[in-house]
This record gives structure tokens, C-alpha cells and sequence, in this order.
């Protein structure tokens, strides 16, 4: 198992639903969907959907196949003057664009409808570290991994624990979602390789000297790219502090079945990251096994 | 919309709520789809494909999209036949048909687990999956050589308690043969298409796209091949068909009963639509009754081709 | 946009402008495109498969339509060697590069047409079509049989004077063994995939969508399968391969090239875009110069597997 | 040859084209999509398109894989400010949403772009059968086969020979496209199998009435379903007149290289609808072959 069962708060059992579309705006190098999700149960921070590659049509097209995982960004609470009877909720995904299903989602109107399942996986578990409740957070977003961070950083803001949120990008275009976390009222510390905004080179940096201050008794939650992640779990490790990340593999079920997500286990053997992760502790994965 | 139409339909002496199984390998265990559809609304399922012992995987990737498909190669990653009896099993309601699958490099594994699964009162059928390349024969499948095929079929119906289903692979010269086979050495039926032999590759990176280079093929691509096979099958022997590929709608699912299949299965779809099972067989009987058929075992091999 | 790339490549001797073929049966007799594309700008065209007289095909329906798929019976309708050498060739501009395909029931049928085309100038290939059913071997078609395809492959090389290609078929059980019997034949080349076999059913009508019930099952959605195919082939023998199947845009040809393919067809895309294999052709050589390959020749074979 | 030479404006050659849509209407029960084209040519009546099924996105998609054939319904001419140094023509396709095509066809909105390929196809001879110039020519329309009709209606209006246009339909809601005829001046005639507009009756009975008038003299030119094509034929012969029709085949390529098309000829063999058709002499075809 990725994270103790007793550290995570037990999630919400997935739907399968037709969310509406609300906007589909462009922010930065990146896009934020908002969609009205019919008896959306909520979900964990951390936690994912599977979305169809596009809005629906009448007609049922097989081109591109595969729904896409995409975490849960937001959450929005309840929609106004939802469509009678069902309740709906709001919720809001961050996306870049990267190749043909999200350039479809990138075509998706406010009023169409896009089919989804979730949420899934496992979140983070918002108390997670042996000393955890005392040390500090240290939330490390890289690219589009802000988005599975924004809920983890609003739950943690709520405790009486110390947390800093360190954002990395190429450049200030690619920090979509940024002003969000500001708005949270937790400490941001933005990297750019650029130098464009925050300080110039990358989240190793700030991490490193929080590390260093937080002697031991930080945790760790990097979500980025695969090197990214990889850089802040042995920055973490050397530090003696945990270090939890999220992957990214394809998927083509995202709840346990396809086999597909398959990562390869420190230990030998793999595990599911649809379903015994996305999260896992830093020190589970054979990271010279991730493709 | 609920019918008038009788949905019972029986395949290879297992009786079945409606003509709808879903896939091994694309309906895990059965308690994963407990959220988005109801069990006992569909005909039952074939579990993931069993070994011996507990088994992983390929390394990743493991999967791939190709136009309207998509490509895999998990290489049968299964908790083992013991977990599967003692602890896969007793999870799921008592009203849902389950159908063991075995996969293994020799006719002696096979039956061995065979006659193990064959024991336990919540298995309703067994289906071969003969699409492991037989070591001693040198690594060809079981399923693409008529001689491998029937010495696997024997070996396991010696010990089989329970219906027996040979799933066929479609990388085949001539699918007609290897049905007649299986009707020879004593199958209660046959089930096909696995999955078709296929390859993708990622040209930024000028690497194939899974790890294992080659993969098998997937979904509403594949659909006309299964369709065809089904055809060429169910003409070639008498025991029933199960039609598997690239179903993903109730019309599809009507094309391969129409053809000659007494049940179905949906695979890939179920990752599509979760509930697509249950969709597809609601949509069935709706065909049914629009076409004026009292029963859905009545569109078996109904195809008009005068 | 123009590259400084060198688009040149040789298949099975024959000198070709750039990797891109259009495949026989999807482009005519080439003058047909002279609307929608530069015939000088690509590789050249393998012409409709002919046969000793002009032949009619079988009656309608003769297409349907599949999931990213494409469903034919034609039937080799085509006008004759005798008008196609005295009509459709000379109609041709002087810088088209033309394969002519062969197409019989038996090998001296395929001989003949092979001797007949062979002596005219403006022939700089011969294709033969395997995937005709050999009569008197009870309706197999050549290329399903290793035995009915070295006597194909052997009778027409004997009198060929041309390069000679050998289009397969892929509906067998292993294709590489198609492939050494080609080249164990004296094949200067081979071409692949053909049509799968498959089928699809109207459900309104419970009528198969052909008239012939069978067909051959074409785009993109047979790509990964042809892939496949082609890596395998290319892999047993070293003769040139072109790479047919499902090809659209010149990533899909790319693939081709680096999992073994000297050349390129495209087939059923240029009824999607008439004008695709030009595109295409431009595309690969712009992949070229983007991955820093000085020739398309160098992309044959390039796939890192390690 | 469907059609001798002489008696056919030799058409334009075909071209391949991004089309803008510039409306997507409902009319009664079927659609008008106006496009504006890019170079288009001009078509001669009765020539055809083979169009996308539906608006381009970025992401080329093959799921449905084939362009659908329609005919070129009206010539509204140039467009007015058209995009800076290309020529665009308007025209406009009449059709009715009957499946997987036709139906993202009818999704597609203004501003959006589809790929076609035309003008296709050998047109009606504006002056065909022996004693064309001087009897009447009868054009008989049923359902979408309307479309194939206005701009030959208009052409032969605009001649000084005897023209009446009978279209024929369910039911009042099923002419599409009537009021675009009332507008030529030519003589309309229209039959509804309910009577909710015109005669009560199918196309059958006016045109009876007109072939006995004609009294051999008339060239009728009818399209439509099938069985309606096939009627219209049978009585013009047994009235002695020449009757012209226009076939509807599946297709992939339009333009003679699949030989999908194929219909049976009277006299043994196959024509290609798409280039020795879609016009046909009714005796030309083997009906009973059609499917
Ligand atoms: C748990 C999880 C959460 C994610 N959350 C986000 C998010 O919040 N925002 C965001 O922009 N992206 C997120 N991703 C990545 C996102 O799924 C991919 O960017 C997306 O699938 C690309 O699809 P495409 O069709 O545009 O790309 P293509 O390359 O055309 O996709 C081809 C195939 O590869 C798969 N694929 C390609 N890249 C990835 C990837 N990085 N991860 C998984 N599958 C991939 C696709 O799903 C598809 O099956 C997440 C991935 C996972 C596994
Ligand atoms: C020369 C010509 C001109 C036409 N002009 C018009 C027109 O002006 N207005 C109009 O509404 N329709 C016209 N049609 C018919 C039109 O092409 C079909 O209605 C359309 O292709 C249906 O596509 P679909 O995907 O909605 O139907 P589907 O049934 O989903 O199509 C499945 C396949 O069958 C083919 N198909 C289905 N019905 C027909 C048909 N009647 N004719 C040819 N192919 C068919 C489709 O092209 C597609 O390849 C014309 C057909 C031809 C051959
Ligand atoms: C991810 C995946 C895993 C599969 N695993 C198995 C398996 O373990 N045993 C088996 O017999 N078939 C397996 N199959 C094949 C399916 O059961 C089915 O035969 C094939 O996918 C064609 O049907 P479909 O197109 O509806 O998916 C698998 C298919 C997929 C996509
Ligand atoms: C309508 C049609 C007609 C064809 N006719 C021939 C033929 O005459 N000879 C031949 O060797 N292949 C023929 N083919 C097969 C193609 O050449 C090609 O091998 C196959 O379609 C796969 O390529 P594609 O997916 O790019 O179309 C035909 C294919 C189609 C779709
Ligand atoms: S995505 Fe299917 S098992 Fe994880
Ligand atoms: S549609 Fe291709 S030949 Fe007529």
C-alpha cells in the first residue's frame, strides 16, 4: 500500500457522470476547466478524475480512445441554480496543453458535456510523516503538478502546522494557477528558470534551505515532473525528512483493472498508480524504472 | 426502458441473465465495478486471467493508443488462483456468474488449474486463455497451432468440472480451423478474438511505445476483424461462440449475435464507460423487442445473407 | 517549407524521388490526381492490380465504413494489361515512377502479366498480388500458404525482368515466414499489409454491409497491425520492405521507416485527402531534417529498442 | 459514358478545399449549410461534393473515417469580403441528418471549417434527350433528392423551353428547400403523402398527368429514393419520354479511383456513380441490381 490506511481520510466512492462545462479558460501557457459534476461527491486532495478526450457529441466518436487522468484542482462547492433535482458541485481542473485529447478538452464549450469518473485514487494523507503533525509542509509543484497540490495546500493551511508552497516553472507564463495559492494566505515561494518571477533557477533551491532549517522534520509532497520529483525525494532523504510525490503514467482505467499504470516497487513487483497512488512515499519507487 | 423480451440466454451449458459477459483482463476481479454498474444486471464476467502463482507484470509502459484502439502488454499480472478462491471470490454477491480463466506455458498447468477452480461452487466456467506462447513448442502460442490447441483442449477437458470455453487468438491463418478443434477435443464452446498482435511507436523518441515492443490490440479497431471471425467460426462447428471485440455499444453487441454468437463480452469499453456492460445489455433487448424477437437467444445467427 | 534533406531512397533496386508510394487499388491510374497533387513530387504509384482482361468487380454494396477503418469487396474490377499499357501508361507526365501489379489465379497468370508489363518502358516495378485465392489449391490465397507463395514468387521471377516486389497478405499465422519465403525466392522486395479480412453487419437490415459478406478492412485502424508486420518482416529478411497500412500523416510513415521500411504506401488516406501522399512526403522529409537525419534513407531502421 | 459529351458543359476540374461555414440552418426537417469555398470553380447542376463529416478540429480524427458525398444544392456566387487575396464562392448543401455524418455535419458552426473535394461528378445535360430544346422538361424531386434539382431548375428556366418542378414529401415539414423554388418563377408543383401541403399523393400523379400531356415530347429528370427514381422512369417510358436520374451509391473517394460506387448497367458491367454518373439515362441501369 502507497500510504497507511489510517493517514488518509477514506475517499468518496467514484461516479461516473456527465459534467457540464462552465469555462474553459486560458491562463498563462496553461488552461482552467471548470466543471458542474451531477452528485459530485467531493474528493481528497491528490485525488483524480478520468475524463473523456473532449466534449461529447450526439454521436460517439472512437478517435481518440481513452478517457484522461487529470487531477482535481479545485474544488468549488455547490453550483447556483443547478439543473433541478440533482445536486450539482464545482469543481475546476488545470490542464496545459500537450497533445490530442487535451487540445480536444482545449476546444470544450461552457454548456457541452464531458464524461468522467471520479474521483480516484488515493490522496495525500494530510498528517503523513512520523513526525509530521510538529515538522513543517513543504509542497514543491512543478508544471502541471500544481494541481494536484492546491486542495493539499488549502487543507494544511486549515491546521496549525507550518507550510510553504514552492512553485517552479520554465517561465512566469508557465505558472497557471499561481494567484489561487497566493489567495490561500500560505507562504509562496515561486522559481523560475528564467528568472521572469520569484527567484531565478529551480525549486531545489528554496527546498534545500528549508530542508536544511526544518532539520529532519519536514515533509515533503513534490509533484512535477518525473526528475523533478526524483531531485526533491533525495534532497528530502539526505535531509531526513519524508517525501511524498504523485506519478504520472498513462492510464486507460484509472481504477485497478486495466493494469496498465503500472510503477515499478523499490522492493520488486509494481504498483498501481490509479489506484494504490497516485501518492506514494518518495522511497516506495524504483525511480530508474519509471519510463 | 424496461421490455417484454425474455434476455436468458445459455452459453456452453452455463445459464446467463442476458447475453452479456465482460472480458478477462478488463473487469478485474468483478468488485471494482460494484460503484458504476449492478453485478447481477449483467450476465456475469471472466475474471482476469489466473497463473499458479500470484504474477507480475511487464515493466512499463504497458499501454498505448492507437486510432480507435488501443495497445497493451501486461502480460497477465494476476494475484495467483489461491488469492483469487479465497479471497476474490467470497467478495462478490452471490447472484453473479463468474468465469475463471486460465493461463499457463503447459497443457499440465493449465489443467492443474483447471481442476482447482473447477472445485469452488462459485465458478460457473472455465475459459482457456490460449494465447501463451507454449515454451517447449518454442514459444508459439498454444492458440495459433491446431496440434498445440488440441493437446492443450484434451489435457484440460480430462479435468475440467465445469463448462469449458477456449478463448481463440485472432493471429491466425485460418480461425475456422482452430474452432473446429476445439469442437474435436471436447470444448463446451469457444470464445474470440483476443487481442490482435499490433505495435505502436513514439517517434519523438523513435522508441516503441511499450515496453515489451510488441502488444495486442484493442477496441472498436479491431471490431470488424472479431466480427469476421465470429462468422467464419460459428460457421465451421456446432458448440456456441462467445463474440469478443470491440464491442462498445448494444448495435455492435447485436452484430456478433447476429453472426452466429450466443453471448457476448466487452473489454476495453468497460474502461471507456464503466458501466457500459449493463448499458449494452438493456440495449439488447431493446433491439429485441424493436425487431420483434420474443428472446434474445432468437438473434443468434439471424443474419440474412440471401 | 523545403528542407536541405536528401529525400532520395531505393526500393528493391528502383530509384525513387522520396519514401512515398500510393498503393494499388486507392490511386487509379495516377491521372486521376492530377487535380489535387504535383504526381512529380512523390515517390511514384503502384497502379490498380490488373489481370489478363479487363474484369468487372462484384456488385454492390462493395464499401462500408468501420471504426477509423474502411470496409471493401471490389473484386480487382480494373481495365485490362492491354489498356492500361496502350491507355492508362502513356496518359502518364515522363517523371512518374509506376509499379504495376499482377494479379491471377494461377502463377502462370501472374507470369504472364509480369512478362507483358516487364517489357514496357515506362514500368520501373512489378507488385504481385498474393492475396488472390489460388483455384486450383481449393481457394487459399497465395499469400496464406508458404508453398503456394515460393511457387508464385519463383514462376514470375523466373520471366520478371523488372524489380519484383511481393505484396502480402496479413492474415496469416507469421508473417516472417512469408517474408523469407519471398526473399528465398528471389523477391527484390516485399510490400505490406494488405487488407485484413473482416465484416460488418447492418443491424437495421440484419444484412451484411457487402454484398460479398467478407471484405478487406483498410486505414487507420489496421496501423499498429501493419507496424507489427513490418517490424517483423523487416526483422527476418533483408530484402526491402514497404510499410502499407493505415498510413495518414507522416508520422505514421516515420513509424514505418524506423521499424524497417526502405518506402512507404499510402492507401485508403488518399480518399480522406487526395492530395495526402505529397503532403506526407513533404512531412517526412521535415521530421527528417527536425531529428537531424541528413536522408530519409537513414530513417530505415532506426527504432531504438534498447 | 452516362451522358453523351456534347450534351454536358464539360465540368470544371475538381478541387480540394478548407470550406468556412457561414450558416447551418434548420429548414423543416433538414438542413441548409452555406460554405463558403475558397477558389471554388463552379459546378455545373447536379455535380456533387464529397465533404468531412463535420467542422475540422485540430486534432484530425478518424472516427468516422469517410467524407460523405452531397450534392451542390445552390451557386450564391462571391463572397463579400472575403479573406484577404483568395477568392471564395458561396454555396450552399441541402441535407437531412440521417446518421454518424450527417449528424456532426449538422454540429458544425459558423466560423468553423470542413474539408471537401469538388465539383464531382458529370452534371445534367441542360439540353439532353432528342427532342429536348422543344418538349417540356419535368424535374421530379423526393426528399433530399430536391437538392440535386435548383440549379438545374434555374438553368433551364432561364432557356426558353417548358419547365415544371414536382417535389415530393411526406409531409409538409419534409420540403426543404420549397420556398428557394416557388422564388425561380418556374412552375411548382408539390405532393405531400399526407396533404398537409399541395396534392395529397406521391410525385407519381402530377408527373402521369404532365407525360400524357407531353405526348412523348418531355425529358424527365427525377431524383430521389430509389423506388421513386425507379417509377419515375418506368411511366416516362411508357409515355415515350427520356427520363434522367441521379444515383446515390456509398462512396469513399468521389472521384473514380475506389470503384465503390459501382452501380450495374442495364447491358451487363458497373458504371462509377461518382465519374460516369451521378447522372444516368434511367435505361441505363439495372434497377433490380441497385441495393
Ligand atoms: C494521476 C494523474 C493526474 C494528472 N493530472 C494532470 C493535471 O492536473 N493537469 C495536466 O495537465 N495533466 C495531468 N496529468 C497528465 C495528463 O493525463 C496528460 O497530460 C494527458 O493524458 C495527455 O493527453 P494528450 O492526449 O493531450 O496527450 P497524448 O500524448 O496525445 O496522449 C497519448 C496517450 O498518452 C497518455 N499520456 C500522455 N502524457 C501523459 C502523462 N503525462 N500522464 C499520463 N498519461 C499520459 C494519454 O492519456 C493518452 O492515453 C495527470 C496524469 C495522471 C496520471
Ligand atoms: C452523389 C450523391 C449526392 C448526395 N446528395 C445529398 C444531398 O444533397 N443531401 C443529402 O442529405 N444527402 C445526399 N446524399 C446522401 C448522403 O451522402 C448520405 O445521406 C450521407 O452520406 C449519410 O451519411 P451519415 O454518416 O449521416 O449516414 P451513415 O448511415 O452513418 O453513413 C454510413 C456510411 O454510409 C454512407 N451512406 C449512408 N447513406 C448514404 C446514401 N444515401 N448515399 C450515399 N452514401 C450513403 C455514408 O456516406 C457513410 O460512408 C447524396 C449521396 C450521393 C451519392
Ligand atoms: C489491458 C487488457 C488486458 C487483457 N488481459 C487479458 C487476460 O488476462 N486474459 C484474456 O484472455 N484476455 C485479456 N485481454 C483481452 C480481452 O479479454 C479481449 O479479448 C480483447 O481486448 C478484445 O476485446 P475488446 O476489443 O472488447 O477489448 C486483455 C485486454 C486488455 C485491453
Ligand atoms: C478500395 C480498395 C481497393 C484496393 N485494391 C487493391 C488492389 O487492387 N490491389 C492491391 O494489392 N491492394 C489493394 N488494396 C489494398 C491497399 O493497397 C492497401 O494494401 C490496404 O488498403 C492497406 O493500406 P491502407 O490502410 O493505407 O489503405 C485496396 C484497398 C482499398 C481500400
Ligand atoms: S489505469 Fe487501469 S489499472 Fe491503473
Ligand atoms: S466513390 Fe470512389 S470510385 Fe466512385
Amino acid at each position: 500500500m502507497a500510504v497507511t490506511e489510517t493517514s488518509v481520510p477514506s475517499p468518496h466512492a467514484a461516479i461516473r457522470s456527465q459534467a457540464r462545462v462552465l469555462e474553459n479558460r486560458v491562463e498563462g501557457s496553461g488552461r482552467i476547466l471548470t466543471l458542474a459534476v451531477p452528485n459530485w461527491p467531493g474528493s481528497i486532495p491528490g485525488q483524480f478524475l478520468m475524463i473523456g478526450a473532449g466534449a461529447e457529441s450526439e454521436v460517439v466518436r472512437h478517435d481518440p480512445l481513452l478517457p484522461r487522468p487529470m487531477a482535481v484542482y479545485r474544488e468549488l462547492g455547490p453550483v447556483k441554480g443547478a439543473a433541478s433535482g440533482l445536486s450539482e458541485r464545482s469543481i475546476e481542473l488545470l490542464y496545459r496543453v500537450v497533445g490530442r485529447g487535451t487540445t480536444l478538452l482545449s476546444e470544450a464549450e461552457p454548456g457541452e458535456s464531458i464524461s468522467m469518473v471520479g474521483p480516484l485514487g488515493r490522496g495525500f494523507p494530510v498528517d503523513s510523516g512520523a513526525n509530521a503533525s510538529s515538522g513543517p509542509a513543504i509542497l514543491v509543484g512543478g508544471g502541471t503538478g500544481i494541481a494536484s497540490l492546491f486542495e493539499l495546500a488549502k487543507a494544511l493551511g486549515e491546521t496549525d502546522r507550518e507550510v510553504v508552497v514552492i512553485l517552479g516553472a520554465r517561465s512566469a507564463l508557465d505558472l497557471t494557477g499561481k494567484d489561487d495559492f497566493s489567495a490561500l494566505g500560505v507562504e509562496l515561494v515561486c522559481t523560475t528558470e528564467d528568472g521572469s518571477v520569484g527567484l531565478a533557477g529551480r525549486v531545489t533551491d528554496p527546498l534545500l534551505a528549508r530542508l536544511e532549517a526544518a532539520q529532519g522534520r519536514a515533509t515533503v509532497f513534490a509533484v512535477g515532473p518525473t526528475p523533478m520529483m526524483k531531485a526533491c525525494a533525495e534532497l528530502a532523504a539526505r535531509h531526513g525528512s519524508d517525501c511524498l510525490v504523485s506519478l504520472e503514467n498513462p492510464m486507460a482505467c484509472g481504477f485497478g483493472v486495466c493494469l496498465g499504470c503500472a510503477a515499478p516497487r523499490a522492493e520488486g513487483g509494481f504498483s498501481l498508480v490509479c489506484k494504490e497512488g497516485p501518492v506514494f512515499e518518495a522511497r516506495e519507487i524504483d525511480w530508474e524504472g519509471l519510463p | 426502458m424496461s421490455t417484454s423480451v425474455d434476455e436468458r440466454v445459455e452459453l456452453a451449458g452455463i445459464p446467463l441473465r442476458n447475453a452479456v459477459l465482460t472480458a478477462s483482463g478488463t473487469f478485474g476481479y468483478g468488485t471494482e465495478f460494484a460503484p458504476f454498474l449492478d453485478l447481477e444486471k449483467i450476465g456475469g464476467f471472466v475474471a482476469k486471467s489466473l497463473t499458479l502463482e500470484p504474477r507480475f507484470g511487464n515493466p512499463p509502459p504497458r499501454i498505448g493508443e492507437t486510432p480507435a484502439g488501443m495497445l497493451n502488454a501486461i502480460s497477465i499480472e494476476n494475484v495467483g488462483v489461491k488469492v483469487f478462491l479465497e479471497e476474490k471470490l467470497p467478495a462478490l454477491p452471490e447472484g453473479v456468474v463468474v468465469i475463471a480463466s486460465a493461463f499457463g506455458t503447459e497443457p499440465a498447468v493449465y489443467a492443474e488449474l483447471a481442476a482447482r477452480v473447477s472445485e469452488h461452487p462459485r465458478i460457473s466456467g472455465i475459459e482457456i486463455n490460449a494465447s501463451c506462447p507454449h515454451v517447449k513448442a518454442g514459444g508459439i502460442e498454444f492458440g495459433q497451432d491446431p496440434a498445440l490447441l488440441g493437446e492443450l483442449v484434451r489435457t484440460v477437458r480430462a479435468v475440467a468440472k465445469k463448462p469449458l470455453l477456449v478463448k481463440l487468438s485472432p493471429n491466425v491463418t485460418r480461425i475456422a480451423d482452430m474452432a473446429r478443434v476445439c469442437e474435436a477435443e471436447g470444448a463446451d464452446g469457444i470464445s474470440l478474438i483476443n487481442a490482435v498482435q499490433a505495435m505502436e511507436v513514439d517517434v519523438e523518441t523513435r522508441r516503441p511505445v511499450l515496453s515489451n515492443i510488441l502488444g495486442g490490440l484493442s477496441g472498436p479497431a479491431i471490431r470488424p476483424i472479431a466480427l469476421r471471425m465470429v462468422w467464419q467460426a460459428a460457421q465451421a462447428v456446432k458448440i456456441p461462440v462467445c463474440g469478443v471485440g470491440g464491442i462498445a455499444s448494444a448495435e455492435d453487441a447485436v452484430k456478433f449475435l447476429l453472426c452466429g454468437a450466443s453471448a457476448i463480452q466487452v473489454g476495453t469499453a468497460n474502461y471507456l464507460d464503466p458501466s457500459a456492460a449493463e448499458r449494452i445489455a438493456r440495449g439488447i433487448a431493446e433491439y429485441a423487442e424493436r425487431h420483434g424477437f420474443a428472446r434474445v437467444a432468437d438473434l443468434t445467427g439471424a443474419l440474412e445473407t440471401g
